[in-house]
């Protein structure tokens, strides 16, 4: 490895050693500020990555270094910033160790950062582990709660086996191919014929559990909404959307890759994808609890992202990827409403808490309202555009069924979409004390909340620029 | 004001854009009732004049008068295009009127009066956007964008049973509409493999070559978002309980404006993109427009509501409108169009009057109510004109309309028209039996004589203010509609011919 | 190569299944734990297998990943586990269902 | 002459209600009657001057352009031709003559201006039914005094039975509207015109099999307005208004607009010779059914009601035998005299102190003879006594059927002679109850205002001398109203004929009168039998509609509410949302919470997926 791969990846780099640095800094100072130094960090790092241009176009035949993958380092470093943001009121009022805490988010950046610029095999491998790691310890980092600790033995649990799933998947493909790499793994595995051939699909399902299980497609998706329920609301708000969308961001080549291999998997893709939308749709729909509605609801929604990827091609993964953003935007500002509204004693998320905190609290109501809106589909947020391109993709790829599934589904959506909106604005107000957010959040929330309009207005640059992306 | 320099002006985005601006100021100003209701007022009463100016200052012209055409977003091919020909500006100014009404009814709004005005205005703003936009996706923003304001308005200010009200309305219209969206995009991508253009635009979409069998399936989608909005039995249930849960200001909007979106679309979208399937569906219509004529007569008759006797007879008449549609001729659709805009004004001021009423007697039910000419004549007079004009008295305003769909009608469908004029006796039952509720008998049970509050006030000067014009609009369109039908005539013998656009 | 690839392969697979069934059927979470290691050496014997097949040495630079990263998993689990049995006297996952619907 | 002059004949009215409507209850107690008087009886008056342009053919004038799209052209136009003209003198004559009689009639009313503006537009709209040019017009003042009636029957709305009688009014003749709507609907598909002059002349035109439904059509819209067989359960119930509206509206004007529509479109009425007969026995079968009803009532007005109907029967008759002339006099006579008993009974009763029931009444003749006279002269004319304008006007209409010499006008003239004799009979039945014999009623008399009675006179000169206006040749007369009208002279019979049929009449109205004598010149209280409840219930037409229509509707109405709407529909809807949320909680039930089990959905899922491999594979 050269210093210029080392530059090329300084983004990555920079966010590793920061959370290093953080970590065993804050051992000797500990301080919940460290948090803003996590923040400091990434945002150093997606500048790095937008302004830096590196010399070689792939690490150590590894990741890509490409402008796509530097898109998304921004996209997770940014995320990741975010996240640290939203937590420092969170941390503080639930007395989290800042430094770990920072650490393990800039790790997860990291990883997510890693994970989508993957090009080979092993680097998808280790990308994805390195943000599943520090999951797991995020996902039960409120100690004193009973709930975040199942919630993080289910995610532990489920996330090993799947890791043994993925790596028993990639081994086989290797076997049956002799390459980590990208293209030559599948041309590999084109060319061979016969019981090679059958080792390298079956690694595929091997795989494909995997990835379910990551981006909770169902049948894979039963632990979602018990470790949304379970973690804290900032952790959550990073689950939905970095470890999902990283997945999906380095799924996108992959598939690209893929090349003819894709026919053998159609049909599952489709089932996994038209599952997905029904079953996460139906469970949604009697959902009393906020976390674990938008959980049911990110099964949906993954739904529709692996119809973008189905698709493929340029209008495919366009579609894919401005879908990806714009769930990832909305379901940041919702959760980033909930960590807003949690207090010391609790968080919010049966939607009796919520009722009449609409007139209490307008600017963050809106934002959920905006956010859960947007998720649905409403015009004018940028969720609108996300689905539209998804369902003209899926028409014009020949998918009418998925797109008729879609379209069925988003209108079942607006049920358990609108029904925390109902409860918000329509109820009769509860006399209870206020929920006093912080500084920080509300920047966040705004940011959210302006990116879900004004993409939702006017998306043509964001388009254009995914399209300049990908290949 | 002359054409020329109408033109030069964005016009169309200015009067579109307005009301969102009010909405925004509205919510700068949240703690400010006084500031919130004088901008509202303001907003309208801008777009207001704008809107008469056009209608004064543009010629009547067959084809678009006025057009705004911008990029939007080249990848999808979607374009910010914006057109005025005479239907639409009717419509226009019909909303710019009611909306200052529906401002005027809410003026001592007290529950969040400052989103309520702000989602009154940005319903005005996706009312307009509807009634100008040209590209099919900016149309289906605009359409939607109307939804989300009138969810809020009858689930937050509405009455008893209003969050149940309001999601059926919002269920029913979004159902619809997203089976209009399939078939947007398919028409989109089928024109785009046909021509190598991508593009929304409305007159690029036209030229598209279908099979009878694909049009018809799109055809199928569009039909089904714009019945359920018109709405079309057997689509119509929400209406009466959005209708009767909404605030005042909410059902003047629905009634006199978002059951004419529906209308709007047919005639502009779904007609003239698919012109053989609608040709074959017009039976269909005519069947279905009948039964509702019929049906919601029926149903108005035996509701104690005052409300859902109003809400219902919104679905014979449009039921009306829908049966000269049908019939496809100069005459009936000239009629259509009219009844169209004469019913937003009738029904908008019934629902005005019903408010009014429901604020000094704090209810809507005809058992209760009674003898309201001896405690609030001025009231009771108004309350008369407009039920009349809603029962299709000759010389009020609804006739007009009504008469040239059926004469339209009889040329096509004989029977139905015939039939159809007998939904006009039903009309009379259920108009004069809300008359007798209201006006008529002795006092109600709600007051007995010597009660004090009984004691009612007869209206004050913003009721005046809001009833005359409204009143002075029932006659005028009743006795000179040809202020109506001179600018319709141009794009109605367009749209007939097929072409639909110049 | 004197062991025949495929029989690793079979091997391999057993190995996985075995894993498999043991994270399927256990109730003990150290048991599924373990479950889940000898699905990653599953993996890991592939790996080398395939390497020695394809006379590379990357498969074998996944095994140490492999094993790298399985230390910190099971470091990450242990302290779970203590933790949890700390908190409910048990390390049986069926008491941890608090969190479900 | 300016023809434009003839507009203002209807804007007067207009301007008069209208004003009345918006300012009358700032205006000054006199101002409000002496407003709607004024505009009345200029209307009057300029009918006079307007009176030569009726001649050579009529006046044609357009205000403006009402409706107009590709085809039709509705116009506020109007025609004044000979037929308009004498029915719009009538009208604005009596109705002056009723305006100022309801100055003092309603001289202490809290509502004046309600009335008078509802009274004017009655008048506007009535003019616009007489002189429109079209046939949309001509529908704008047909509803035009459907809606001013019903606004007057129910003026005292704060008895309920009052507004529920003008509401019953205004739909049972929209029913019959209806029929007239079609038609013209139908008119409009035929012939591409509204235009009244343009139909009668194109009338030929028609496919012949077209204008026996067209005639019935247009016969069901004049049955409505004139309460006839089938549609005229309202006319009784009416009465509930002020006497003044009854006296206009339910006596003179409006009801007689079934006749005069007929009489508009003979020309195209004429060419149907089944429609023509149904005509005829509508008007005979209605002429004898009231005049069996009247026989029983109890109520002072709801006599007359019933006789108005008979009579309106005669003139239906008139115009089904094809004699417009005869119909259009007996309406004019009839409005004169029918008038002058409606304006005299509303007399009597504010001298019975407000009572309505004759059997309560009773030797009125002493307290007020100058009215016993007045009133007198109105029940011989209605009764039909030799050389009365009423004797006059029903022979006309009874010697035109009989010269048809068919088989069908044998029988309608038959009927029509009967009934006269039942006329003969009911008519003093009212005379002798009200006036003779002693006060048997219990409370004491109104101030009666001079303008009660001083309007009166007029009326009986005029009932009394209306048969000149149409005097046959036989007695010497010379068919004036005929050729006015422009229409062929009645035929002439022979001479021993004329004087048996004459000789006849006489007859039965003496046999009419004789046992009305004899029964009520001395008061005797009657029992009460089946058959005399079945008459006075007007043979219980109402009970009939109650069970055969309104029931039905009602029924329907609520099936359809809520066997339809709310569990059909409804139903429907909410039953998939339900269904959804159902299965919903299936799915939401596999979240166990054990993670066993999740890890479960691993491995079926990769089980699936490799057996579909395996298949795929393996095919």
């Amino acid at each position: 490895m050269s210093l210029l791969e080392l530059q090329a990846l300084l983004p990555q780099i920079i966010l590793a050693l920061g959370a290093t640095a953080i970590l065993m800094l804050g051992a000797w100072y500990p301080s919940r500020k460290w948090i803003l130094a996590g923040v400091g960090i990434a945002l150093v790092a997606a500048l790095c990555a937008g302004f830096v241009s590196p010399a070689v176009a792939e690490v150590a035949g590894l990741y890509s270094t490409g402008r796509y993958a530097c898109f998304f380092v921004i996209v997770w470093s940014l995320l990741g910033a975010f996240s640290l943001l939203l937590s420092l009121r969170y941390a503080e009022i639930h007395d989290l160790p800042g430094s770990e805490y920072s650490s393990l988010v800039l790790f997860a950046a990291c990883g997510m950062g890693l994970l989508s610029a993957a090009t080979s095999l092993i680097g998808l491998f280790l990308g994805l582990e390195a943000f599943t790691l520090v999951f797991y310890v995020l996902i039960a980092f409120k100690r004193e709660d009973p709930r975040g600790a199942e919630a993080g033995l289910k995610y532990l649990v489920m996330g090993a086996v799947a890791t043994g799933f993925l790596a028993f998947g990639i081994s086989l493909i290797y076997a049956a191919s002799g390459s980590f790499h990208l293209p030559e793994a599948f041309v590999g595995l084109q060319q061979t014929a016969g019981g090679m051939r059958t080792i390298g699909l079956v690694g595929w399902a091997l795989i494909l559990v995997a990835i379910g299980f990551k981006v909770s497609l169902a049948p894979f998706h039963l632990w979602t909404p018990d470790v949304y329920q379970g973690a804290p609301a900032p952790v959550t708000a990073l689950l939905a959307t970095g470890s999902k969308g990283a997945v999906f961001a380095a799924l996108v080549p992959l598939f690209t890759a893929l090349g003819p291999l894709k026919a053998d998997l159609e049909v599952i893709l489709w089932v996994l994808a038209a599952l997905s939308m029904l079953v996460g749709t139906l469970a949604a729909l009697p959902q009393r609890n906020l976390k674990r509605m938008l959980a049911y609801s990110s099964v949906v929604h993954m739904g529709y992202l692996l119809t973008g990827l189905l698709v493929g091609g340029r209008v495919g993964n366009r579609a894919l990827l401005f879908y990806l953003l714009a769930y990832s935007i909305a379901t940041l500002g919702a959760f980033g409403v909930l960590s807003s509204f949690s207090r010391v004693d609790d968080e919010p998320q049966e939607y009796t808490d919520f009722r009449g905190l609409g007139y209490l609290h307008p600017r963050r109501s809106s934002v959920l309202a905006a956010c859960l809106l947007s998720l649905a589909g409403i015009p004018p947020l940028v969720g609108f555009f996300a689905k539209f391109g998804i369902f003209s993709a899926a028409l014009k790829g020949g998918y009418p069924g998925l797109a008729l599934i879609g379209i069925l589904t988003a209108l079942a959506s607006l049920y358990y979409y609108l029904s925390p909106i109902v409860v918000l604005f329509m109820q009769q107000r509860d006399a209870r004390q206020l929920r006093r957010g912080g500084r920080h959040e509300y920047i966040v929330l705004a940011c959210c909340f302006a990116a879900i309009l004004l993409l939702g207005i006017y998306p043509a640059p964001l388009l254009d620029l995914l399209g300049s992306l990908l290949p | 004001m002359t054409f020329v320099s109408l033109t030069e002006l964005p016009i169309l985005s200015l009067i579109l854009w307005l009301p969102l601006a009010g909405t925004l100021l509205c919510l700068l100003f949240r703690h400010s009732n006084f500031a919130c209701r004088w901008l509202a007022l303001l907003t309208t009463g801008a777009v207001l004049v704008l809107a008469i100016c056009l209608f004064v200052g543009l010629p009547t012209a067959p084809g678009w008068l006025i057009r705004e055409d911008y990029a939007w977003i080249p990848t999808f091919g979607i374009r910010y295009s914006l057109a005025l020909d005479g239907i639409s500006l009717l419509l226009v100014s019909l909303t710019a009127v009611l909306q200052v009404a529906a401002v005027l009814i809410s003026w001592k709004q007290k529950e969040h009066p400052a989103l309520f005005y702000a989602l009154v205005l940005l319903l005005e703003t996706g009312i307009i956007g509807v009634f100008l936009a040209t590209d099919l996706i900016l149309f289906y923003l605009f359409w939607e964008l109307m939804l989300i304001p009138m969810l809020f308005l009858i689930g937050v200010w509405g009455h008893g049973n209003r969050v149940y009200a309001a999601l059926k309305f919002f269920f029913f219209t979004l159902a619809g509409s997203l089976c209009m969206l399939l078939a947007i995009i398919t028409l989109y991508l089928i024109h785009g493999e046909q021509s190598g253009i991508y593009s929304f635009a409305l007159e690029s979409l036209m030229q598209t070559q279908l099979s009878p069998g694909i049009e018809m399936l799109l055809y199928g989608g569009f039909l089904l978002a714009f019945v359920v909005k018109v709405p079309l039995f057997p689509f119509h249930t929400w209406l009466p309980d959005a209708h009767t849960e909404a605030p005042a200001a909410g059902s003047v909007d629905l009634a006199g404006l978002l059951l004419k979106t529906g209308i709007y679309g047919l005639i502009r979208f779904a007609f003239p993109l698919f012109p053989h399937a609608a040709q074959q569906s017009l039976p269909l219509l005519a069947v279905l427009a009948l039964i509702g004529i019929f049906y919601a007569a029926w149903i108005a008759y035996v509701q104690t509501d005052v409300k859902r006797v109003v809400a219902y007879s919104s679905v014979a008449h449009m039921g009306f409108v829908i049966l000269g549609l049908a019939a496809w001729n100069q005459l009936a659709w000239e009629g259509a169009l009219l009844l169209m805009v004469n019913h937003g004004v009738t029904t908008g001021g019934l629902f005005i009057l019903i408010a009014m009423l429901q604020d000094r007697t704090g209810s809507r039910d005809l058992r209760a109510l009674g003898g309201m000419w001896k405690t609030l004549p001025f009231f009771s007079a108004f309350f008369l004109l407009f039920c009349l004009a809603s029962l299709g008295l000759p010389g009020l305003s609804n006739f007009a309309g009504e008469i040239l769909v059926l004469l339209g009608a009889f040329g096509r469908w004989p029977v139905f028209a015939a039939l159809a004029a007998a939904g006009v006796i039903f009309s009379a039952a259920y108009m004069l039996r809300v008359v007798q509720g209201v006006l008529w008998g002795p006092l109600g049970q709600l007051c007995k004589i010597g009660d004090k509050d009984c004691l009612h006030e007869d209206l004050d000067r913003r009721e005046w203010l809001l009833l005359i014009p409204l009143a002075l609009l029932v006659v005028w369109l009743g006795i000179y509609p040809t202020t109506i039908l001179e600018p319709l005539r141009g794009p109605i013998s367009l749209l007939l011919q097929g072409g639909g656009l110049p | 190569m004197i062991v025949p690839f495929h029989h690793l392969l079979v091997l391999a697979t057993l190995l996985f299944l075995l894993g498999l069934m043991a994270v399927l059927v256990r109730r003990n979470l150290i048991m599924i734990l373990i479950g889940v290691e000898i699905m990653l050496n599953a993996a890991g014997l592939v790996l080398v297998g395939a390497s020695a097949l394809w006379q590379q040495i990357d498969g074998q630079v996944l095994v140490i990943f492999l094993m790298a990263l399985t230390s910190a998993e099971v470091s990450i689990s242990l302290a779970m586990v203590v933790y949890l049995n700390r908190r409910k006297k048990t390390v049986d996952v069926r008491a941890f269902d608090e969190l479900r619907g | 002459m300016d023809s434009r002059l003839l507009l203002l004949l209807i804007i007067l009215p207009l301007t008069g209600g209208v004003l009345n409507a918006c300012f009358g209850c700032r205006l000054p107690r006199q101002m409000r009657a002496l407003l709607a008087i004024s505009s009345v009886l200029a209307s009057f008056v300029l009918t006079l001057i307007c009176w030569p342009l009726a001649a050579d053919g009529g006046t044609q004038v357009t205000l403006f352009t009402w409706l107009k799209s590709s085809g039709l052209q509705a116009d506020i136009g109007l025609f004044f031709d000979p037929l308009a003209a004498s029915m719009t003198l009538m009208v604005t004559g009596v109705a002056s003559l009723i305006h100022i009689y309801a100055a003092g009639y309603m001289e202490y009313e809290e509502d004046q201006a309600r009335f008078f503006a509802l009274l004017n537009l009655f008048v506007f709209a009535m003019l616009c039914i007489l002189l429109a040019d079209n046939l949309l017009l001509l529908f704008l003042g047909w509803e035009g005094v459907g809606f001013c009636s019903y606004g007057l029957i129910g003026f005292w709305y704060q008895k309920k039975e009052n507004a529920l009688a003008g509401r019953k009014a205004f739909i049972v003749t929209r029913i019959g509207d209806l029929f007239f709507t079609i038609a013209l609907l139908w008119l409009f598909a035929l012939l591409g015109t509204v235009n009244i002059a343009e139909i009668n002349l194109r009338a030929t035109e028609l496919d012949p099999l077209l204008i026996t439904p067209l005639v019935l059509l247009l016969l069901g819209g004049a049955c409505g307005k004139s309460a006839q067989l089938p549609l005229m359960t309202w006319l009784p119930d009416a009465m509930a208004g002020p006497t003044p509206v009854s006296a206009l509206i339910h006596a003179a004007t409006m009801v007689t607009a079934g006749v005069y529509l007929l009489c508009r479109l003979f020309p195209l009425v004429s060419l149907s010779s089944v429609g023509m007969a149904t005509i005829a026995c509508i008007g005979a079968a209605t002429a004898l059914y009231a005049a069996s009803c009247a026989l029983e009532q109890r109520e002072i007005k709801r006599v007359l009601a019933y006789s108005t109907m008979s009579q309106i029967g005669y003139m239906f008759m008139a115009v089904g035998v094809g004699s417009v002339a005869a119909a259009i006099n007996h309406l004019l006579v009839h409005a004169f005299f029918k008038a002058l008993l409606f304006m005299g009974a509303g007399a009597l009763i504010h001298l019975a102190g407000g009572e309505n029931d004759i059997f309560k009444m009773g030797g009125l003749k002493q307290k007020n003879p100058f009215l016993f006279w007045l009133f007198l002269i109105g029940i011989l004319c209605l009764a039909g006594a030799p050389l009365t304008g009423g004797f006059f006007s029903k022979d006309a209409i009874l010697l035109t059927a009989f010269s048809r010499g068919d088989g069908l006008s044998a029988i309608l003239w038959g009927v029509g002679v009967f009934t006269a004799g039942l006329t003969s009979f009911y008519s003093f039945r009212l005379l002798y109850l009200v006036f003779f014999g002693d006060y048997r009623g219990d409370k004491s008399a109104h101030h009666l205002s001079p303008l009660l009675i001083w309007t009166l006179p007029l009326l009986a000169l005029l009932g009394l001398f209306g048969g000149l206006i149409n005097l046959p040749h036989f007695y010497g007369g010379s068919e004036m109203l005929s050729h006015w009208l422009g229409v062929a002279p009645a035929l002439e019979l022979p001479l021993p004929t004329e004087i048996g049929l004459l000789a006849l009449m006489t007859l039965f109205f003496v046999a009419g009168w004789l046992p009305a004598h004899l029964f009520y010149r001395k008061y005797q209280p009657e029992a009460e039998t089946p058959w005399r409840r079945f008459l006075l219930q007007g043979w219980r037409f109402d009970a009939l509609y109650e069970r055969v229509i309104l029931q039905p509707y009602r029924f329907v109405a609520n099936f359809c509410w809520i066997g339809g709407d709310k569990a059909l529909i409804d139903g429907v809807i909410e039953g998939i949302g339900r269904t959804l949320l159902h299965w919903g909680g299936y799915f939401r039930q596999l979240a166990t919470g054990q993670v066993s089990f999740y890890l479960q959905g691993f491995a079926w899922g990769l089980l699936l997926m490799l057996g579909w491999l395996l298949l795929k594979a393996v095919t």
